[in-house]
């Protein structure tokens, strides 16, 4: 084995795309006041980044990268297959939009530094960058590092406002985000006691059913899990996210929790495929679809419009969890699984968009309002159009109803779930769809509602958050008029006998 | 063999009873004395599996700097929960839960393959293309340098963490409160004599890293302790969290790292790679600088979030 | 043998470790029962890197270290955050107080 | 040109209603309501022209004809429709909405012609439902609570009377497979649905022709509209009915069955009207009874002929139907002179009525006695043809009544006289009642002159005239009849109504109080309370890995 | 090229406007109208220069990959082209009347972007070559009718809203299921593939065909799935008129009509004996729609549930499964929605200028508002059926087609709705031209036009009822609806 390897072909833009945002963060700390329009300079960039990554791998097809030259199972290996370059384009979209938003409401007053504006753009670097390294990483540990790296960038931002319940559910959300961290180590702690190698690749070569596997598989399994909110583990996430500021709640609602998903599908598929049983699968699913009704069911009961959007997170990340067994997960390929696996996807990319333009939009509405209790923000609607707008669109997304990304996602999983035989997740499909129609439009109706006298915002609400916020929703809007793309992308690195689509 | 085989497992069983009792203790301070022990006897465990950096840095981290925290922190909060924990019937339920998550792992480790897959020909055969005699080392900064780098923004985030928590008033100025230890007292005494043994030491340790065990974040956290001592006994002042330079200092690691990580790209043909002749002496130049900010990054952990206007 | 046996503590660190996160209600109990949890999977990892032979595996040892600095950091934040809840509502612990 | 006329004829009434949109022109409108059927009237006299199919583009295919009992049918009403049309334009010059009625009487006009003239069933249809519809407008015209009263009778039983004629053309459209009358009234006997067809056939005619017991809105409606209304009501609306029954009975291929309960019920009809008609006291009532009567001796006539397969019957029944058109519509008309008039000029008034009157019963020398003897030979010699025979007398009876009760309505003031317009047109119409039936009976075959006053002839139609008159003079004497409600049936139908209705009212549902939090919720709430707790979740987090562990190493 | 353009141009020229009005300021009047104008006459002008080419034999296609295995798919055929003309037509016609009847009111761009949207989403569904179109479209409709539905945003339009949704949400989700089921077994579907069901076995079938059409049938009202209609009369007049004439019951119809005609075919709902039931189904919510206007008290209430039954009359005709009843409910897509659109705009102009909302308050109606009251009552009268208004030649169809495939008793649920639809029209017919107005006692024939409203609501009523009296009267035109009606059932079956 030569200890150097061979330079790759092509722009490393894999490693480009992680070492942008975490140069930015160190570099923001010595810039203080000037992190802000690092921020603003580098996210823009960081887009071309990822759609040049994106683009790479659309041509040339998966693209792996061994850092330093060391290649696994020595070194780490950077690997970029369809489905992470999706997720790193999508991130650095809603951050796009998040950074919009957020460039008035953490701004420094001239030549001083103020603890938010600082610590909000450097924290939303380091996030994305731990975002990024999630999303592009190929050896397990390394994994554990990029997850620790979120978890500590995203608490601090759940507890940017250090109001005493906000710390409470960022403590929380620390705790459980560290046992499902430490359970994920324990698995691949003993992965490598039985294969001697941490490197995805080289894993699914190597892993065969055996009991230090199934251990392995089911720690970090659950550990991602705890970390992805997935019912009954999602207690942590509704404070959380619906006492963050708003641009942060609507990047931990939209990408963070999506980094274990994206894990658990790299584990399932990539790392263990041929551990994983149809059973496991099964219980997946059913954990998804629990959290499906459950969520939803909540979601409908709450009294404040960020809670209630922090329910349907935990909702719609049930929906996530129905494509494993659909797409072929714990069994031999089928000619569904590519339908599944992009329907999964695309709720995936579909649902970042959403919830981000959600969280915005109610954030906007608690600024506008001075609260957010659903039913006393009558009138909004009037006042915010954009604004109610953006959350029609977006909530248009989450009941899977065209044209929306949702939809489509949603069709995709439906058919591949009629196809496969597992009807019952179907009806869960609808049933779930059904329930956030009533949320989405609970939340609606108030802001909609005619008020003898015009209600005017507490505090202006300035044209380009409210821009940023429609431009989410129309993101999440889009991806159903044009999703071809990305699904020809979600292929790249998939097993040959899904290509076939779902006729 | 036998006596050591008894050794260990008198150290096994200690270990097991301090860990029990950690989590038993009634209150919060007999457990965070009980966790103190614990990280001793566990650094000891490490070096009977011989890894003797593990040990160091189980010592230096996991036992002193744990320790500090949680015993400083100790004074400033009640140490009774108010609310009562769960019932019998789930403490129960949750017991048997735990015990079974063991013995699954255990039955797991049982069932571990022999011979054992390991890297260590691995390591071997590349290690001389770093130069470095330590392979612990060698893969810290080398093989896998990039969770290292990693590793030193996990640290600088969560010092960000800290800091985000002061209110916003107080925001630039210095962390936790103002340390008064009596000039003739113990601790006045100690900080004026041990820092600058703890200074020699912390080199000590950061200069035979890369052949002997040790390295940046032993040294580092020895560094660390000895600017904490200091201040505990007022001979210096915690910096206020705006200063450029104590920023720069934090940030030197990671820059450093980064900037070499980068020249990688274009003289050793990839990111984080160094050309073997030049690869010693640039790995020794990121590990001072890790240590440096390292250092500087645990002490203000410690130290916690500004609580005094600058 | 060593190892096995330093295997098999980490296998009951972590049960040890898990059952107090879990049944603790003090923040400080629950992040020391977190660094024991952690402390049993590094452990369970030093038995593996053991298993290498004799000296062991560099890899495992570097991972820990690794490991062990970032279970610090998150204390560190962890402690922070329990510092500034007291300071908030007089408590210490993160549970809403009617359970 | 004549292929044009029958279109001529219905397009000109409608031309003249879009007309009245202008302004101008709707200051006049009442005196367009002469002028409206003159085209028709030119058509029936210009003779039968066939089958006229110019209106493929219209409706689903408009095709018009006119045969030779349609010519009799169209030329009669004709002369109806322009008499009263000039008495109305005097009856109701300067009162309030006369521009509604003309309206409505345009529309009824051009439906009351088109009845006679339509050859596809679609077209029959829509005339049939025009006059029905619209002579709502005419009867509810005076908005008098007793007008309202009868307008609903009236349109309640002209909507079911419409109802079955739809769905019996739609019968006898499916069964037939063509939308013309002609093969599709061939093709009926051979329906599978043919007695239902007949039953819906019969029941829409006959309410319209007034056959008992579907006669009821007849003796509300009649007096209840305006005098010129209620003449074309009785005079050429009840003929629409009689028209379509003879159109749309299968006469050519005959059905015993059908034609014996027609003939019946017909009859029954005929005494029927008569026996309520006397004991009713406001003149209108009576002739609209007398009405009742007559289509009853009609509707006979044309069972018989179904029961004889005699498609020969039309002649006979086209002669009744002028006759009585006219005659009944002069009555009606004097009705409103007589009231106008006052007890000096009564004489000559009465008089004249009273010929007219007399002429239904069959007096001999005028048109009543023509239409009996057409009717005489197709009515047969058997128990039909003596019952109808009987007729004569009845009607008569009922007739001298009606002078009596007419006699009763004259002008309070002595010296009164019914201005011209309103006597020119009634004279008109009661010549035209004299001379029609004679110019058609001549017009027949030869000796027919002579046949119709053979004095054996002439007797037989005397005596029943006589007859009658001492019946209705003996009963006025010594009888003391009961006076029975108008519309006799319908006041038992309205009762009954009266109790049902509230019945059929759907009763009020309180809406279920709503429950605040439904189990599934409750219980999901209190779940999400449980999970919330650390402990639990803790727990939860061990199940799931456990289970996790379970599934990826027992199962399969 | 132009054939793939010509579906799209036609879509866009409703939805480019509902966006473009949707980022109008509230006061700019003059340019929305301009654009919403623009619009509905572009939009007819399109279809009338297909509607030529369509008859002689012409189709257009768009067909674009949304997901392999899901095409997005547009088609102009004879059927699509019914609807589409019919809601073109009436888009103007409500547009002219909305501008009139919403005055200065708040939310405008609001207002008119949901309605452009609407029918947008309408045009879709006509043109709509595949159940996915169609259910992406139909979704769409359900979404950009809600907020008009609470376009007052007052708590009763909310529960209105509410209860609009909860139904129609309900109906989706069982047409996706329906969809999804039924694409799983045999693949995309288009609407002119026949015969791709043939394989599948009875029983799947009927629950397909229920759940397709039972999800249908909600915005088609069909009993028991008809309660939101008539709560969703609180909308404002023209949104009425648009949620009963123009777009979404209609949508439903359309679409039970694509579903028997164009996915299962006639020849299979035959074989399996599905047409009965919903025959059945559609009886009987002629009746009981019927029944329950009768007792109705409010003009926009019995309306409403004389829509729910009439809207089945068209079911009614694909169900009885023989091509002339098809005929007859094809045509009452289009009569029907003619006659209804005039009621509705009659009643809110009623309202609005005479504040009449009720029955009783009808009084003397016509001799007030004669123009509005005749449009009224030619509209009522072609509802009862009476010729020559278009509403009797739908029934003739319907009947002669019931009996012409066997179903005699067909024409007695005519004949029944047809006396209950006079019960429930004519005392509005009644009271408007016969009783007089309260305090004008010795009420004369007021001029024409003396008291009408805006022109704005005189217009489009006079119009819509003019055009359903020319509907029955030249229905043998080719062009005709009926004609039209004709060329897609002959074309349908090969005849």
């Amino acid at each position: 084995m030569p200890p150097v390897a061979a330079p790759e072909a092509g722009f490393p833009w894999i490693v480009l795309a992680i070492l942008l945002p975490l140069a930015g963060m160190v570099a923001a700390l010595p810039l203080g006041r000037h992190a802000r329009a690092l921020a603003l300079l580098l996210i823009p960039a960081g887009l071309v980044v990822a759609l040049l990554l994106a683009a790479q791998v659309w041509r040339e097809g998966e693209v792996t990268y061994a850092l330093g030259g060391w290649t696994p199972p020595l070194g780490i290996a950077l690997r970029a297959d369809g489905f992470s370059a999706v997720m790193v384009v999508t991130t650095a979209v809603v951050l796009l939009g998040v950074a919009l938003f957020a460039q008035s409401s953490f701004r420094a007053p001239p030549g001083e530094e103020t603890r938010a504006a600082l610590l909000f753009w450097a924290l939303l670097l380091g996030l994305w960058g731990a975002l990024n390294a999630a999303f592009l990483g190929n050896d397990l540990f390394n994994l554990y590092v990029a997850l620790e790296l979120l978890t500590l960038a995203a608490v601090p931002m759940a507890s940017l406002e250090a109001r005493a319940e906000t710390l409470a559910a960022a403590l929380r959300y620390l705790f459980f985000a560290l046992a499902g961290s430490v359970l994920y180590l324990l698995g691949a702690v003993l992965l490598y006691g039985a294969y001697g190698t941490l490197d995805i690749t080289l894993l699914a070569e190597r892993a065969g059913p055996e009991p230090v596997t199934w251990a392995a598989a089911a720690l970090m399994t659950a550990g991602l899990l705890a970390k992805t909110a997935l019912f009954p583990l999602h207690l942590w996430l509704p404070p959380a996210h619906a006492g963050a500021p708003a641009a942060a709640s609507a990047v931990l609602s939209a990408l963070v929790v999506k980094a274990s998903f994206f894990l658990v599908l790299r584990l399932w598929f990539d790392a263990l495929p041929g551990v994983m049983t149809a059973a496991a699968g099964q219980l997946l699913a059913a954990l998804g679809a629990g959290a499906i009704l459950f969520g939803s069911v909540l979601a409908l009961h709450q009294v404040r419009m960020k809670l209630l959007v922090a329910y349907s997170t935990v909702a719609q990340l049930g929906y996530l969890f129905l494509m494993v067994p659909l797409a072929g997960g714990g069994g031999a390929a089928q000619p569904w699984d590519a339908g599944a696996w992009s329907g999964g996807v695309l709720h995936a990319v579909s649902h970042a968009f959403a919830k981000a333009a959600m969280f915005l939009a109610a954030g906007l509405f608690l600024r506008a309002a001075g609260h957010d209790r659903i039913a006393e923000l009558r009138g909004m609607g009037a006042a915010l159009p954009m604004v109610t707008l953006a959350f029609g669109l977006a909530g248009l997304s989450l009941l899977g109803l065209p044209p929306s990304g949702g939809f489509i996602a949603k069709w995709l999983l439906l058919t591949t779930a009629m196809a496969s035989g597992q009807w019952w997740w179907a009806l869960v499909m609808f049933a779930g769809g059904l329930l956030a129609a009533g949320y989405v439009f609970r939340a609606l109706t108030p802001l909609l509602a005619r008020t003898e006298t015009p209600v005017l915002p507490g505090r202006p609400v300035p044209r380009h958050q409210q821009w940023a916020v429609l431009g989410l929703a129309l993101c999440s809007v889009a991806l159903g008029v044009a999703p071809l793309m990305p699904f020809a992308l979600l292929q790249v690195g998939r097993p040959e006998a899904a290509e076939e689509g779902i006729g | 063999m036998t006596a050591l085989w008894l050794l260990d497992l008198c150290l096994v069983a200690v270990i097991l009873a301090v860990a029990l009792s950690a989590v038993a203790a009634r209150d919060l301070f007999a457990a965070t004395v009980f966790f103190v022990a614990y990280g001793l006897l566990i650094a000891l465990a490490w070096v009977r599996l011989d890894a003797v950096d593990v040990a160091l840095a189980e010592a230096a981290i996991g036992a002193g700097l744990t320790g500090v925290l949680l015993l400083g922190v100790t004074a400033r909060v009640h140490m009774e929960a108010r609310t009562p924990g769960p019932g019998r019937g789930m403490r129960l339920a949750i017991g048997a839960g735990c015990a079974a998550v063991s013995v699954a792992l255990a039955a797991a480790v049982l069932s571990l393959p022999v011979p054992a897959p390991s890297l260590v020909p691995a390591v071997e055969a590349a290690i001389p293309a770093t130069g470095l005699g330590n392979p612990v080392t060698a893969v810290l900064l080398a093989f896998r340098g990039y969770d290292t780098l990693l590793e030193t923004l996990v640290l600088l985030l969560a010092l960000l963490g800290v800091w985000s928590l002061a209110p916003d008033r107080l925001w630039g100025g210095r962390p936790g409160l103002r340390h008064r230890a009596r000039p003739e007292g113990t601790l006045a005494w100690l900080g004026r004599l041990l820092p600058p043994i703890g200074l020699l030491v912390g080199v000590y340790v950061f200069w035979i890293g890369s052949d002997q065990p040790g390295g940046a974040f032993q040294a580092g956290t020895i560094l660390a302790a000895v600017w904490l001592l200091a201040i505990m006994a007022g001979l210096s002042d915690a910096p206020p969290v705006r200063s450029l330079a104590l920023r720069l200092v934090l940030v030197a690691g990671p820059v450093v790292f980064l900037g070499i990580g980068t020249a990688g790209l274009f003289v050793a043909g990839a990111f984080l790679g160094y050309p073997p002749a030049a690869a010693k002496t640039l790995i020794v130049t990121v590990e001072a600088a890790l240590t440096l900010s390292i250092a500087a990054t645990l002490a203000l952990l410690v130290a916690g979030a500004p609580e005094r206007a600058p | 043998m060593t190892a096995t046996l330093y295997g098999l503590t980490g296998a009951a660190l972590v049960g040890i470790g898990l059952y107090g996160l879990i049944v603790r209600r003090h923040a400080l109990r629950r992040l020391l029962a977190f660094n024991l949890l952690g402390s049993g999977v590094f452990l369970l990892f030093g038995a593996v890197a053991e298993r290498a032979g004799p000296g062991g595996d560099p890899v495992p040892h570097a991972m820990i270290i690794t490991g062990i600095v970032v279970a610090l950091a998150a204390t560190a934040l962890g402690v922070a955050l329990v510092l500034h809840l007291a300071r908030e509502t007089g408590r210490a612990e993160p549970d809403p107080p009617e359970g | 040109m004549t292929a044009a006329l029958p279109w001529l004829a219905l397009g000109f009434p409608v031309a003249l209603l879009l007309a009245c949109l202008a302004r101008p022109v709707r200051a006049h409108m009442l005196a367009l309501l002469p002028v409206a059927p003159l085209p028709a009237l030119a058509t029936a006299l210009s003779g039968p022209v066939g089958l006229v199919e110019e209106g493929p583009w219209l409706l689903l295919g408009m095709a018009l004809a006119l045969d030779a009992t349609g010519a009799v049918f169209l030329g009669a009403t004709a002369l109806l429709w322009i008499a009263a049309g000039a008495y109305a334009a005097a009856y109701l010059r300067g009162k309030a909405l006369a521009e509604r009625f003309a309206a409505f009487w345009l529309l009824t006009l051009t439906g009351g012609l088109g009845v006679f003239l339509a050859a596809d069933i679609v077209s029959f249809y829509l005339s049939f439902a025009l006059v029905s519809l619209t002579a709502y407008g005419l009867v509810v015209h005076e908005e008098t609570a007793r007008a309202h009263r009868a307008a609903f009778i009236y349109i309640l039983l002209a909507l079911s009377g419409e109802i079955c004629l739809l769905l019996g053309f739609m019968l006898l459209a499916a069964a037939a497979d063509s939308l013309l009358i002609a093969p599709a009234v061939a093709a009926l006997p051979d329906s599978p649905w043919r007695d239902l067809t007949l039953l819906l056939l019969v029941a829409g005619f006959g309410l319209k022709a007034g056959l008992v017991p579907l006669h009821v809105w007849l003796p509300l409606a009649h007096p209840a509209a305006p005098t010129p209304a209620s003449a074309v009501l009785s005079g050429a609306l009840v003929k629409a009915g009689i028209f379509g029954l003879l159109r749309f009975l299968p006469l050519e291929a005959g059905m015993p069955a059908w034609g014996e309960a027609l003939a019946l019920a017909g009859l029954f009809t005929a005494f029927y009207g008569v026996a309520i008609g006397v004991t009713q006291s406001n003149p209108k009532t009576v002739l609209a009874y007398s009405t009742v009567s007559q289509m009853g001796l009609v509707t006979a006539l044309l069972g018989v002929a179904l029961a004889e397969a005699n498609a020969g019957v039309g002649a006979a029944a086209a002669l009744h139907a002028a006759h009585h058109a006219l005659a009944k519509g002069a009555l009606f008309l004097a009705v409103g002179v007589v009231a106008a008039t006052g007890r000096d000029r009564l004489g000559w008034v009465l008089a004249a009525a009273a010929v007219l009157a007399v002429a239904l019963g069959g007096l001999p020398l005028t048109g009543g006695a023509l239409a009996k003897l057409a009717m005489k030979e197709p009515l047969g010699e058997g128990y039909v043809g003596r019952l109808a025979g009987l007729t004569s007398v009845t009607t008569t009876v009922l007739m001298v009544h009606f002078l009596r009760c007419l006699a009763a309505t004259a002008a309070e003031a002595p010296a009164a006289a019914a201005p011209r317009g309103l006597v020119v047109p009634w004279l008109v119409a009661a010549l035209a009642a004299l001379l029609v039936p004679w110019g058609l009976h001549l017009a027949g075959e030869e000796g027919a002159l002579a046949y119709a006053l053979a004095p054996a002839i002439l007797w037989e139609q005397l005596w029943p005239v006589l007859l009658g008159a001492l019946i209705a003079l003996a009963l006025a004497r010594w009888v003391r009849l009961p006076a029975l409600p108008e519309g006799d049936l319908v006041v038992l139908g309205e009762g009954t109504a009266r109790r049902v209705a509230p019945l059929l009212r759907p009763p009020r549902i309180a809406p279920p109080p709503l429950r605040p939090r439904r189990g599934l919720t409750l219980a999901l709430t209190r779940a999400e309370r449980v999970l919330r707790e650390w402990p639990a979740a803790g727990l939860s987090l061990l199940a799931v890995m456990l289970l996790l562990g379970a599934s990826v190493a027992l199962l399969p | 090229m132009r054939g793939a353009l010509l579906p799209l141009l036609v879509l866009a020229t409703s939805l480019v406007p509902a966006v473009v009005i949707f980022f109008l300021s509230e006061h700019a009047w003059r340019t929305r109208t301009a654009i919403n104008i623009a619009g509905a006459v572009g939009k007819l002008a399109l279809v009338a220069y297909m509607l030529d080419s369509v008859a002689a034999g012409a189709e257009y296609e768009l067909r674009f990959p949304l997901v392999p295995g899901l095409d997005f798919l547009l088609r102009v055929d004879a059927l699509a082209l019914l609807f589409v003309t019919l809601s073109a037509a009436l888009w103007l016609l409500t547009t002219i009347y909305a501008i009139a009847y919403l005055g200065e009111g708040p939310h405008q761009s609001r207002f008119f972007g949901f309605f452009s949207l609407c029918v947008a989403a309408t045009t879709g569904i006509a043109l709509s070559g595949s159940l996915i179109t169609f259910f992406i479209f139909y979704e769409l409709l359900t979404l950009s009718t809600w907020p008009l539905v609470v376009h007052r945003g007052d708590g009763e339009s909310f529960a209105a809203g509410r209860k609009y949704l909860a139904y129609t949400l309900g109906g989706s989700t069982s047409l996706l299921l329906g969809i999804v089921w039924l694409e799983g077994l045999v693949g995309p579907i288009e609407f002119t593939r026949h015969g791709t069901l043939a394989g599948l076995d009875s029983a799947t079938l009927g629950i397909c065909f229920l759940l397709l059409v039972g999800g249908l049938a909600v915005k088609a009202a069909i009993v028991p799935l008809h309660a939101w209609l008539p709560a969703a009369m609180v909308a404002p007049a023209p949104v009425s008129a648009l949620l009963h004439a123009v777009a979404v019951v209609k949508a439903g119809a359309f679409g039970i009509l694509r579903v028997v005609l164009d996915v299962f075919g006639i020849g299979l709902v035959q074989a399996e004996g599905l047409g009965v039931p919903l025959a059945a189904m559609a009886s009987l919510t002629i009746l009981y729609g019927s029944l329950r206007a009768l007792a109705q008290d409010d003009i926009k209430r019995r309306l409403a549930f004389s829509t729910v039954s009439q809207v089945s009359y068209i079911t009614l005709g694909v169900a009885l499964a023989g091509p002339v009843a098809a005929v007859g409910g094809l045509v009452h897509l289009v009569h029907q929605g003619l006659m209804k659109i005039t009621l509705f705009f009659c009643a809110g102009a009623l309202a609005e200028t005479l504040h009449i909302h009720k029955v009783g308050e009808m009084d003397g109606a016509g001799r007030r508002m004669p123009l509005t009251m005749l449009a009224f009552s030619i509209a009522a009268l072609g509802m009862i059926g009476v010729p020559p208004v278009a509403g009797f030649v739908s029934k003739w169809y319907l009947g002669v087609g019931g009996l012409q495939a066997g179903q005699v008793w067909v024409i007695f649920v005519l004949a029944g709705s047809s006396l209950l639809n006079a019960a429930y029209f004519l005392p509005l017919v009644y009271r408007a031209w016969f009783v007089p107005p309260p305090g004008e006692r010795a009420g004369g024939w007021t001029p024409l036009l003396a008291r009408e409203g805006h022109w704005g609501l005189v217009l489009p009523p006079v119009a819509t009822a003019a055009v359903a009296l020319a509907a029955g009267l030249f229905a043998a035109v080719a062009l005709s609806p009926l004609g039209w009606a004709r060329l897609i059932v002959a074309r349908d079956y090969g005849l």
